[in-house]
């Protein structure tokens, strides 16, 4: 029993759920804020103790590798932070009456769940496992989507909830078609899912079969990461559930996705005779990329905005994993975490600012460095870092990405180009307008915790300058692993 | 000894330039009074103008600044100086390689640049109809200038005007159609430059069609007197230039000594005087042309120019 | 002594400043010690650069930041040592302006930061030696002008030029990106020196230079990449505009150099063509859309397009020659380019500083409502003359001398082999010959319709001399543009290990020819003597004067000016800045403009004033920014929709994606 | 022996993929639940025969929950609904029942050709199995993007899970079939507790028939 709890694998899954069930009990919002608090904290501590413990020999159900303690510890701590953001937040909320109290102790409950389950799906050394995580986060957050039982919000939920499942069908379908793909080769029964396993005995799976399974698999999860056309769920959910929400959607749930298509293209890339996954990444993102830049245009609700841009950096992540080789590898994994903490850190300035102005219409929101400037500044600041501008973390990610590209593929790094520069038009458009100008709407001062927004700004400021070397070799490792 | 004989020779250079100028004015008014059968005044008329204006007070607008004042002994040096780095008797002399014929021109064009200014200076219209016309023609006429620069910089290989005198009395010139659109061109710039017909009327004061008369309109006495000699000496510059570029026989070198000098000066003052007889029937036999027909005859020069250099390479590469 | 490393420091204090200004930018005190600072530190290294010319050899300087894997490469080289002191001479020159001009500043919390942050951009990009610290660097650059454009954001116009000017900025960006990739190579050899190695295919070489050619010139502002310039430069207070207008450009330029002839090895004939062209036509346009301007400042940013005109056709004859193996000629034209990089640096840094003291003495930049200046701020205008002088290229000040030397290269051009060469540098000397004479003609309408005649606006009638700090910075570049006019020479022989780095050439010494005189190729093809010019036209002058004074009259009386039998004319009497344009307009305008005038002449009996008005097109913007603008809009209105389809719809999305991927998979494998 | 167990699995299989066929075909609601429930109930006995031939006993618990569930209870609960919100009997087709047969058939073709890709190596059954299994499974989305009523697509989503089971269930000794059917079930709960808990009557785009008359989003 205390070797369970001091192993940080079973920790960083006990804490969330425990915290969870004893959360659904409580009442009396200051208390369990604080609480979900102090369990998010515990459970990024016990994240980061995975790299001082040696891992146990990975078992038939958890595992703990290089790649995903990179996502785990992310994870983790955007957890906390947006925690604490939610805990400023939803207390707004409960003041203008938004949510009532069973609502807010719910809400915490499935927040503490939500983590759980991610954590759940980064560990799982088995397919099978991976993929009722996966669903069991979604429909959490589907919960979530809907906890304001607007139209809207019950719409946005419901819509999200249909896509989701058939995703979540269509992956199952592919994991089954691993198994039997397996099957012949490491005989019946668990190992067949079990992750070290297949990734060892690959090469000689049938490779046929392997081809169908992905596609499967990069279309059910891929719904998940939001990659256009599959992307349908992500605007809404993101615009009309609570703001932390979106916050964990964005930084947090399309990552453990994408993490699962990781893992599976490294599968694929072990067998010589299946389809090369490269492409149908770079399609894929490609396709994302272009689309959403050009949906950013005509984007008049903030949250949905910012959804879109995610829809937008995914599509680049996809790009680089799916060019492959060690620096657009890098970069790939670089952007992702950027991505994760500005983009959590914009909806954490945006959330107040809806708060204060009352609305999410772009319209009706103007000249926010002048009445608010903490809250126009750091929004200003997170625009212009997901829009790639340096000094901050993602120019030196998509500089990577496009000048490998470009020296490896030219006809490839034309339209990346292009996406990118029309993105960043639509981007600095809305920013001019809600930033800058004649202020517009309410200029109350903002009751915000400002903590969290600039703890990642700050974190993708130094990121974008100096990279411990430490952390580079890991993500170098990690790149040579993704092949 | 011979550092004296040079600073000699450019001193008496640059006087020879200011006290030729007014009198080639006066020789052209004279021949062209005699032309129309008019006695016309005496041919030293511009001295006794330019003694009597010296002697005379300066009317100064109400709120004319420090820079209207200063412009015309300003527009005196400079013209001056240009006047006297141009061969006149003699090419090479000490100091002519201080500016080529490109800084002769921009040179100028910095008298220009004053004048213009100080037609704005006072605030009436009619210094600005004055400048805004002088500009539009000067921002055509240098151009052409230069654009003839170019044959003839690179048919004798320099800008150097003693240079270019020194190789078109040379045989090795020979008879080039690119010098003579070049020698059109000049002499086509030289009538704009000094706004004389049918560019410009000296002799007018109707405001509508005056330019140069407009923006010194303003300027009396002493300063009048400046403008007028230097505006002369112009005249006097670009005969002279013609006259060592396409004529420059006679025309003697740096330390040949006096007789050699003499030739050069009797030379010389021949030139001149052919020039202004060719400039006062051309004004006779030709009326002024409206303000704005004037790009397109300025334009012509400059395509001239462009022409003569194109043509050139043809020529060179046969 | 690491003089990089001096650099650098001086670089890292301007950071810091940047820092401090955000803490203290609500005191009073603030302004004084921030451009104190950045005074200071510009100074240290433009020192640095200075000392550094002395002993030539590139130091250079890694630090563990930027690509963990490269670290962030630093190099002082002759070319970096040049652009350095460029960079801090406008710096140290602005800041001075700014320790009385930033006192102005409504809102010092939007400027105060970002002034430093941008002169630390500009210095580091000059000094980056590899691609990666180099377009951070360059970008980040662009930020921070951004930010300054962006200071007084409650005016539309200028919401509108920053974003104009940052998605300009951030193509030119993703340009040189490219480029840089190409120069890379796939597995990524950042480094300059390990580019330096590198050969590139004549394919490889065409695209770098094309795109280094958009990418550099999209921040110098080549047409038809200048459309951000003219919006951005007069957006920004006016020492920015100047740091912008003197000293960015000249950054770009320093890429273009930097690529064109330091990086890649070697170019090809053609490829010096197209840059002549556009250099070619830059300044025969930027000078042209400058005389159709009323506003004081952008007619100076149409003044610095005209001028990177002029440095592109200095930098195109080097490529040519260089691609022909003249090598002296090479060397004079790259001179000829780096000398003009300089000069302009200095004289438009002056005019925009002139610019920004009527701006703070009148709170106005439009030249209609101006005139008369040169009663109520007699130094200011007579700084600013200097430096419309000068950029008119007028002997004796420095405008002329470089252009001279480009003029001197151009006559080098009948000894190119090419036909195509032939015919088409004398081409581009006549236009450059055209805009040096527009340009004249222009700042004949800048400073008579500014500073002369009679005031035009109650603000104009009751200006006020400006504080001593930006008379000192006007008066110091006025200085410098005097010197480096007349005594041409020592710039020239500084300018020799540049040119000697890069093309491993150089012009004659001029140092040793007699009385300080310059000559490019050989004392017998051309010579020109500023100092000797500025003497005699000077001692002349007062000849003439001291003559007149002595032995004929001085006297003089006021009166009223002529007024042609109507006393007391208004002042609308006067010639505007439209009015004075008209006839070059009539003459170019049709063309290039597409103007045309329209009189409404009312009936006989009929009161209303008759209106006189002139519109002109921007066909750049027509032709090439607005269809893109266009495509986007549709585009975006089109994908539009599928925000808006319903769940079965999306779910087909999701079964086409899947039958298509099957499909594939069935008959491709 | 071996033949004989063979040949029932497949024909389980077949007249799965059969009763898709036939799905596709209804144009009434009541008459589409009852073909669903048939769907059900093969499945369970094809479940059930994988159970047997696999002697893997954990599959019938799965059998069973198809047959309690899915069979009964669901199309039950579904009818409820219909007549308690009054939803329209006839389901509306978007494209002509004739053309989206043709298109099932393609599709049939197309899993076939897909899955005839995988080696020999892999056990006949299985292969044949998966076939199927896919056929099922694209027909249910066909179904789910061909009708426009909520129920229908519903059921269309059910038989795509059906699809899924079959293809678990038919992979020998694959672990966790159990979980993922009864994950599954939960979904299909939510599912129709959705339909009738946000009053879902025609349309499935919009939780609401009042919502449709209010601004949406971003219109």
């Amino acid at each position: 029993m205390s070797a369970i709890l001091l192993d940080p694998i079973a920790l960083i899954l006990l804490i969330p759920i425990g915290a969870a069930a004893v959360l659904a009990l409580l009442p009396g919002y200051r208390l369990t804020s604080r609480l979900s608090v102090l369990a998010s904290l515990m459970t990024l501590l016990a994240a980061l103790s995975l790299f001082t413990v040696e891992p146990a020999a990975p078992g038939s159900y958890l595992l703990v590798d290089d790649l995903n303690i990179v996502f785990v510890v992310l994870n983790t701590f955007v957890g906390f932070t947006t925690s604490v953001f939610s805990a400023s937040y939803i207390a707004h909320e409960l003041e203008i009456g938004k949510l009532t109290p069973l609502y807010l102790r719910f809400y915490h409950a499935m927040y503490q769940v939500l983590i759980f389950a991610m954590n759940l799906a980064l560990v799982a050394n088995n397919i099978g496992l991976m993929w009722v995580a996966i669903e069991l986060a979604t429909l959490t957050t589907v919960l979530m989507v809907g906890i304001y039982r607007t139209h809207e919000a019950l719409e946005a939920a419901w819509k999200y909830f249909i896509l989701g499942s058939v995703g979540i069908a269509l992956a199952l379908f592919g994991t089954i078609l691993v198994y039997l793909a397996a099957q012949p080769v490491v005989g019946e029964g668990l190992n067949g899912m079990v992750w070290t396993v297949l990734i060892e005995r690959v090469a000689e799976f049938d490779s046929a079969l392997l081809n169908v399974a992905f596609v499967f698999l990069l279309l059910g999860y891929g719904t998940k990461v939001g990659l256009a056309p599959l992307h349908a769920w992500l605007p809404d959910a993101h615009a009309e559930g609570p703001t932390p929400i979106s916050a964990v959607l964005s930084g947090l749930l399309l990552n453990v996705a994408l993490y699962a298509v990781l893992r599976f293209k490294m599968l694929l890339a072990g067998n010589a005779g299946a389809i090369a996954p490269g492409p149908l990444l770079v399609t894929m993102g490609l396709t994302s990329l272009i689309f959403a830049a050009f949906m950013l245009y005509r984007r008049r609700d903030v949250k949905r905005l910012f959804a879109y841009s995610s829809i937008e950096h995914m599509g680049i992540i996809a790009f680089a994993f799916g060019m492959g080789g060690p620096l657009a590898n890098f970069a790939g994994l670089l952007h992702m975490v950027m991505h994760s903490l500005t983009k959590s850190a914009i909806f954490f300035a945006v959330g107040h600012i809806a708060q204060v102005k009352g609305t999410q219409k772009i319209a009706d929101i103007s000249g926010l460095t002048a009445t608010h400037p903490w809250l126009g500044w750091g929004l200003t600041l997170g625009v212009l870092a997901i829009a790639g501008l340096p000094p901050l973390g993602m120019f030196m990610t998509e500089f990577l990405i496009v000048s490998s590209t470009f020296a490896r593929n030219p006809w490839l790094a034309l339209p990346l180009v292009l996406g990118l520069i029309i993105a960043f038009g639509a981007l600095l458009l809305r920013l001019n307008g809600l930033a800058f100008g004649e202020p517009r709407g309410s200029t109350a001062p903002a009751k915000a915790s400002y903590v969290p927004m600039f703890a990642h700004l700050a974190l993708v400021l130094v990121a974008g300058i100096f990279l411990p070397a430490p952390l580079v070799a890991w993500f170098q490792h990690v790149a040579s692993l993704l092949g | 000894m011979a550092l004296v004989a040079g600073f000699l020779a450019q001193a008496m250079q640059m006087a020879l330039v200011l006290i030729a100028a007014p009198l080639l004015t006066g020789f052209v008014r004279k021949v062209k009074a005699r032309l129309q059968r008019r006695r016309g005044p005496s041919v030293l008329q511009p001295y006794r103008d330019l003694y009597r204006l010296m002697r005379k007070e300066v009317v100064l607008a109400e709120n004319a600044s420090w820079l209207f004042r200063v412009t015309p002994y300003l527009i005196f040096a400079v013209t001056w100086v240009a006047a006297s780095l141009v061969p006149t008797f003699a090419s090479g002399l000490m100091f002519s390689w201080a500016a080529d014929l490109i800084a002769i021109i921009a040179l100028l064009g910095s008298a220009r640049f004053f004048l213009a200014l100080a037609g704005l200076d006072v605030g009436t219209s009619f210094g600005g109809i004055g400048s805004s016309r002088e500009v539009m023609i000067a921002s055509l006429a240098e151009p052409a200038m230069l654009l003839i620069v170019f044959p003839l910089a690179l048919v004798a290989g320099s800008t150097q005007l003693s240079n270019v005198a020194e190789f078109m009395v040379s045989p090795d010139v020979g008879l080039r159609v690119s010098l003579g659109l070049a020698l059109i061109a000049l002499i086509m710039v030289a009538i704009a430059e000094n706004g004389r017909i049918p560019i410009d009327n000296p002799s007018t004061h109707l405001e509508l069609t005056m330019i140069h008369e407009a923006m010194v309109l303003e300027y009396s006495g002493r300063h009048l007197a400046m403008i007028e000699l230097a505006a002369s000496m112009k005249l006097l510059l670009y005969l002279s230039l013609l006259a060592c570029l396409f004529l420059p026989w006679g025309l003697a070198t740096q330390g040949m000594g006096v007789a050699a000098y003499a030739v050069g000066l009797t030379s010389y003052l021949g030139k001149l005087a052919a020039g202004g007889v060719l400039l006062a029937v051309f004004e006779l036999v030709v009326a002024k042309m409206r303000v704005f027909r004037v790009p397109e005859f300025l334009g012509a020069a400059l395509m001239l120019g462009l022409l003569g250099t194109l043509l050139l390479f043809l020529s060179r590469s046969l | 002594m690491q003089l990089v490393a001096v650099a650098l420091a001086c670089v890292a204090v301007l950071l810091g400043a940047a820092v401090l200004a955000v803490a203290v930018s609500a005191r009073r005190v603030a302004s004084t010690v921030v451009y104190g600072a950045c005074l200071a530190a510009s100074s240290i290294a433009l020192a640095a650069a200075l000392v550094h010319f002395a002993g030539t050899s590139p130091v250079t300087l890694t630090l563990p930041l930027g690509l963990p894997w490269l670290g962030a490469h630093f190099r002082l080289d002759a070319l970096a040592a040049l652009f350095l002191a460029v960079v801090n001479l406008g710096g140290a020159s602005a800041s001075l302006y700014a320790l009385g001009y930033g006192k102005h500043e409504p809102l010092p919390g939007r400027v105060l930061p970002f002034f430093p942050a941008f002169l630390a951009g500009m210095n580091l990009v000059v000094l980056a030696d590899d691609a990666f610290t180099f377009l951070l660097c360059w970008e980040f650059m662009s930020l921070a002008s951004w930010a300054l454009v962006m200071a007084h954001h409650r005016v539309e116009d200028n919401v509108r030029a920053a974003f104009i000017y940052l998605v300009m900025a951030s193509f030119g960006t993703l340009a040189l990106l490219l480029a840089f990739g190409v120069l890379a190579g796939p597995d990524g050899a950042y480094g300059f020196a390990a580019i330096r190695e590198g050969v590139q295919t004549p394919l490889e070489n065409t695209l770098v230079l094309a795109l280094v050619l958009i990418g550099a010139g999209s921040k110098a502002g080549l047409v038809p990449l200048h459309v951000w310039l003219p919006l951005a430069h007069p957006a920004a207070p006016s020492h920015v505009s100047a740091l912008m207008s003197g000293v960015m450009t000249k950054v770009a330029v320093y890429a273009f150099v930097r690529v064109a002839f330091d990086l890649l090895d070697g170019s090809d004939w053609w490829q010096s063509m197209v840059v002549l062209f556009i250099g070619g036509g830059t300044a025969a346009l930027g000078v042209l859309y400058a005389l159709m301007q009323h506003d004081l400042k952008r007619l100076l940013a149409y003044h610095t397009v005209e001028n990177i005109g002029i440095i592109y056709i200095g930098l195109g004859l080097a490529l040519a020659f260089q691609a022909n193996g003249m090598m002296a000629a090479t060397a004079l034209a790259l001179t000829a380019a780096l000398f003009h990089v300089f000069n302009h640096s200095l004289f438009k840094s002056l005019l925009f500083f002139g610019a920004g003291a009527v701006l703070t003495a009148t709170g106005q930049r439009d030249m209609e409502a101006l005139g008369g200046l040169i009663r109520r701020m007699p130094y200011t205008s007579f700084a600013f003359l200097v430096g419309c002088a000068a950029i008119s290229a007028l002997p004796p000040l420095n405008g002329f001398a470089s252009e001279w030397l480009t003029f001197q290269a151009i006559l080098q051009s009948p000894d190119l082999p090419q036909w195509g060469l032939k015919f088409m540098v004398p081409a581009v000397g006549g236009l450059l010959a055209l805009s040096a004479a527009l340009a004249a003609a222009c700042f004949v309408k800048a400073f008579g319709i500014t500073f002369l005649g009679r005031p035009r606006s109650h603000a104009a009638e009751t200006a006020r001399e400006v504080d001593r700090f930006s008379l000192t910075a006007m008066f110091g570049l006025a200085g410098l543009c005097l010197l480096a006019g007349i005594l041409p020479g020592f710039v020239i022989d500084a300018l020799a290990p540049v040119t000697l780095s890069l093309v491993g050439e150089r012009m004659p010494a001029q140092a040793d020819v007699a009385w300080l005189s310059i000559v490019p190729i050989a004392e017998a093809r051309s010579s020109y003597n500023g100092l000797l010019v500025f003497v005699f036209v000077a001692f002349s002058a007062s000849f003439a004067a001291y003559i007149i004074h002595r032995f004929a009259s001085h006297a003089l009386r006021r009166a009223p000016a002529w007024d042609c039998g109507f006393p007391e004319p208004s002042v609308r009497t006067q010639y505007t800045a439209g009015s004075f344009a008209q006839p070059i307009r009539r003459v170019f305008g049709t063309l290039i403009f597409r103007a045309r005038e329209h009189v409404d002449m009312p009936p006989p009996g009929d009161s209303r004033p008759a209106r006189f008005h002139v519109d002109l097109r921007d066909l750049v913007w027509e032709v090439l920014y607005l269809p893109v603008a266009a495509i986007v809009n549709s585009t975006a209105t089109r994908l539009n929709h599928f925000q808006f389809l319903t769940i079965r719809r999306y779910l087909g999305l999701v079964f086409l994606a899947l039958v298509t991927l099957l499909l594939v998979l069935a008959i491709w494998l | 022996m071996d033949r004989l167990i063979f040949d029932i699995a497949h024909l389980l299989a077949a007249s799965l993929v059969l009763i898709s066929f036939v799905q596709l075909y209804q144009d009434r609601l009541y008459a589409l639940l009852n073909t669903f429930a048939l769907h059900a109930f093969m499945l369970s006995c094809s479940v059930a025969w994988q159970a047997f031939i696999q002697d893997a006993p954990h599959l019938y618990i799965t059998a069973a929950i198809a047959l309690v569930f899915k069979a009964i209870f669901i199309p039950v609960a579904l009818h409820r609904i219909i007549q308690r919100l009054g939803i329209h009997r006839e389901i509306e087709t978007v494209v002509g029942i004739g053309v989206t047969m043709l298109a099932g058939i393609a599709l049939v073709a197309l899993s076939m050709v897909v899955m005839l890709q995988v080696t020999t190596e892999a056990e006949p059954l299985a292969r044949e199995d998966l076939a199927f299994a896919l056929a099922v499974i694209l027909l249910g989305l066909l179904l789910m993007v061909s009708r426009r009523n909520a129920v229908s697509q519903v059921v269309g989503f059910m038989s795509l899970e059906n699809g899924l089971v079959l293809a678990a269930t038919g992979a020998r000794g694959m672990p966790l079939v159990v979980e993922f059917s009864v994950a599954f079930s939960i979904l299909i709960a939510f599912v129709v507790i959705g339909i009738f808990l946000f009053r879902i009557r025609e349309r499935f785009d919009t939780v609401d028939v009042h919502v449709l008359d209010r601004h949406r989003g971003e219109r």
